[in-house]
């Protein structure tokens, strides 16, 4: 590994480096996500794909699974929002076509805080007696060492091996502001690689002005980035840009069947590199 | 002022069990809570605080997706929401699987933070505004996040009341059951006994009282000033309720 | 609790506010330090304080122990860096007047996060078979449930009831900017009251603008705040103004006895409420 | 040129064992371990990348004096250097207590994270400019962080070599020893061996090398750039070395 975080050429750069099979860490829709790679990953035909949502999921994981790219999905939840249920997501689940690790939200952000801490596990409150741990043999119920009879679950440490977000801007040193995102500062230090889309490259150092570091991920924890203007599209970038409103609602009707979904893709994905 | 709304008289409800708290979260698909937070905020005169999920134009929060948990773990959130898919009459909550999980007849997003902060927040207010033998029954499918939990476990936290479309009820940890506070303006007692697919309790005095509509002044804070926060974050919901 | 941050007069105001035999968490030097609520707590005859080091200590602990306002100090470090050994904490340590809890830096940082997270305990890598870890019965050496012979230490969380340092500013709500100063964050999560010293109290919120935002503590953790021009002199305020290098030279020497601290503290602090 | 100091050596001692990692920290009390850092980056057109505790002015981290613990775990980190009080034959240091530690002769400023860093990373070099059987010796008092640990306890780091004003040692972890590697221009292996309070090898070729002197490029950035930035840090220790 080289400490220096790599520039690429586009978001379909990002895609081939990404491998089938990868775990694949992805933020919420209220951080920005890489819409773009994400769609890039359709094209290039990405197989078995793990996703984890950190925590949660919408659009990303939805495409990716309508198109065929993933194998198991671990999240506390998949959701639309006001638009509804994920329609690809659920019928997967249904039809028993991807591997269903659920989950909530608190232990994910445990367990990847334990790989940015080089622990194997976390210890985490509640989570006893609910179906969601009953359904993990890979967590523990263990008791607390500094008390007499106090259950508590143990999770094991999880490492993506791939952290994809998209940010407003990075340096040409490869630092990367997130501003208050700090899901994806965590998830950038328990990854083994982390690759960002970004609105804009700048000059100048995002660290030497103490008001940028403040909300920079260091180069150090960043493998590669690629500009991509309007790289959440359709979501937004808080602060940025609003939703597509229309086409998240275009999408979310398209999806309710599998040739829905595949015109979709030939509509607004498949072939479209140029647009991106 | 238009006729009042059955969302109205939820918010106005769960408003009431807020007011005078510190801080108050509010997490995904929750829009009637969202805006019972605002609202009580707006009466409170800035308390309690609202941090409300998705809100990225009023950031709340500066140590990302964690700090909603470990802010309620270390006792600084007072009240938090949750729905269900299913909610049974011991305040056990379904917020993922219809049917066998392995062969779900239906798929929810799933339990998001609920599985913790059910534990966790002092007091977690339930709501559900379709209140049905289906969405209120006997035994959960799945549990995303158990009522009550054995003496030995953790727990500062858990169910204080149920908010549905129809009714209030409270809840009592220690019989495991729920207890009718009030019904809705044009709903009764008869009706609630037979759209609740569990038993529950009836007041100790004997009467149940009619939920009380917004005051007016509220109607007007809800529909103006907090219409136009949730609307950021639930444009859909607020376009439907607040502008028709 | 009141969720929303006090502002008070002055530091001596703050000083008033930390209780005798409070465990006290306390930023390191590289961190701005609340230097002139230290004097005033020298100044209140403060007694019995606990002193945590986050994770390490300078002139804040050797002035408050030469004082004689510490019963206890848990620390990985008391340095005067150049300027050597901290003498009045040398002496008290030589002499056995305070309790000295032996620390590694990232045992700090560990268990200042279970607080954080609300759990009882932590796991940390490292530790075993040091004389660190020997003498703290505190600490558990146990296992990792995940592997077959793997011991781990636990340490249990630590819960300060004040944590206290300065910042360069605040703004009308609460509201504090610590930028890239992010132990600050953790221990004011994990403390029961938080208090901030500030150069100067803003119009406008830091919460409003992203920049500000990502390196800001939310009111929520802050129990009060008082403005204090030039609060780290003779520390430095980072990127605010420089350490005062003569009068720390000048307190390193005079320190070297107990004398000649207490002709320091009748020069520097006492009676000197109206400087600060 | 002027006249090359034991400082100097050491630095260019340490530089060569850091050219081609990629990322180096330096933590409290380094002046020597941090300039060696420097000149390694300068040497390296920027790689190692090089993080130095203290250095406010040049931010490498943004998630506080964790990060540095945390980024080491992470198996980022490459090189760490730690000094000691003591350090005897097994690479074990003691940076606390002379004498017994509830009655000590002499406290010094404490472990800092070597407790954990030297289990951590994978090169740490460890340096003490006095080499003498007061600093170097047979069995530490006290043990800050241990130079072996048993095969059940997780260790991906741990002692690389040992930089004196003296020499150069190497430490192998199998035999618990040190070796030594070379020895500083004016210096002789006879006065190691007495000034050493513990047994160690010799190299296996039989002949002991001389430590190289800094090359005089390195000189000329040793004494220009990385003297201006370690003087950040490190004031006393530039004005004394470098501006003699």
């Amino acid at each position: 590994m080289h400490s220096m975080a790599q520039f690429l050429k586009d978001a379909g750069e990002i895609a081939a480096a990404i491998p089938d099979g990868a775990l694949l860490a992805l933020p919420p829709e209220y951080a920005p996500c890489s819409m773009t790679t994400i769609r890039a990953l359709v094209r290039r035909r990405a197989r078995y794909l793990r996703l984890l949502g950190v925590p949660q999921f919408g659009l990303q994981a939805d495409m990716l699974i309508g198109a065929g790219c993933v194998a198991e999905v671990e999240t506390a939840a998949v959701t639309f929002g006001e638009l509804g249920l994920a329609p690809r997501f659920t019928d997967a689940v249904k039809r028993g076509t991807i591997r269903m690790k659920d989950t909530t939200c608190p232990a994910i952000h445990a367990a990847l805080q334990a790989s940015e801490k080089g622990v194997p596990f976390m210890p985490l409150r509640g989570l006893i007696g609910t179906e969601v741990a009953a359904r993990r043999p890979d967590w523990k119920l263990g008791t607390n060492p500094f008390a007499e009879d106090d259950p508590i679950i143990y999770l094991p440490a999880i490492r993506p091996d791939v952290t994809l977000f998209h940010a407003p801007k990075a340096d040409r040193q490869g630092n990367v502001w997130i501003g208050v995102r700090r899901e994806l500062v965590v998830m950038a230090h328990a990854s083994r690689t982390t690759y960002a889309t970004v609105e804009e490259i700048i000059d100048g150092s995002l660290l030497h002005d103490p008001l940028t570091a403040a909300g920079t991920i260091p180069a150090l924890y960043v493998t590669a980035i690629a500009e991509a203007r309007q790289g959440c599209w359709p979501l937004a970038l808080p602060h940025g840009y609003a939703a597509d409103h229309e086409h998240l609602a275009l999408y979310a009707r398209m999806a309710q069947t599998q040739e829905g979904f595949d015109s979709y893709l030939n509509q607004f994905v498949l072939g479209r590199e140029a647009a991106e | 002022m238009k006729d009042v709304r059955t969302e109205e008289i939820m918010i106005a409800a769960i408003t009431r069990m807020l007011l005078g708290l510190r801080n108050v979260a509010v997490g995904a698909s929750s829009p009637i809570p969202g805006s019972a937070a605002l609202l009580a905020r707006a009466v409170g005169g800035g308390q309690p605080t609202v941090s409300l999920l998705g809100n990225s134009a009023a950031i709340t929060f500066t140590d990302g997706a964690r700090e909603l948990f470990d802010c309620a773990a270390q006792g600084r959130i007072d009240a938090f929401f949750l729905g269900g898919a299913q909610i049974d009459g011991e305040a056990n909550i379904n917020l993922v699987y219809i049917g066998d999980p392995d062969h779900p007849k239906a798929r929810f997003p799933g339990s998001f933070g609920s599985s913790y902060l059910y534990f966790i927040v002092p007091r977690v207010i339930l709501f559900r505004e379709e209140h049905t033998p289906r969405t209120l029954v006997k035994k959960v499918d799945f549990i995303s996040a158990p009522g009550t939990s054995p003496e030995n476990v953790y727990r500062p936290g858990g169910p204080y009341a149920l908010v549905t479309g129809r009714c209030v009820f409270s809840f009592d940890p220690e019989k495991k059951r729920f207890r009718l506070e009030s019904v809705h303006p044009g709903h009764d007692v008869d009706e609630i006994i037979r759209e609740t697919g569990f038993g529950f309790d009836l007041p100790l005095t004997g009467s149940v009282p009619a939920t009380p509509p917004p005051p007016p002044d509220w109607l007007v804070l809800m529909r103006g000033p907090v219409a136009a926060e949730i609307a950021r974050v639930y444009p859909a919901f607020a376009q439907k309720l607040f502008a028709a």
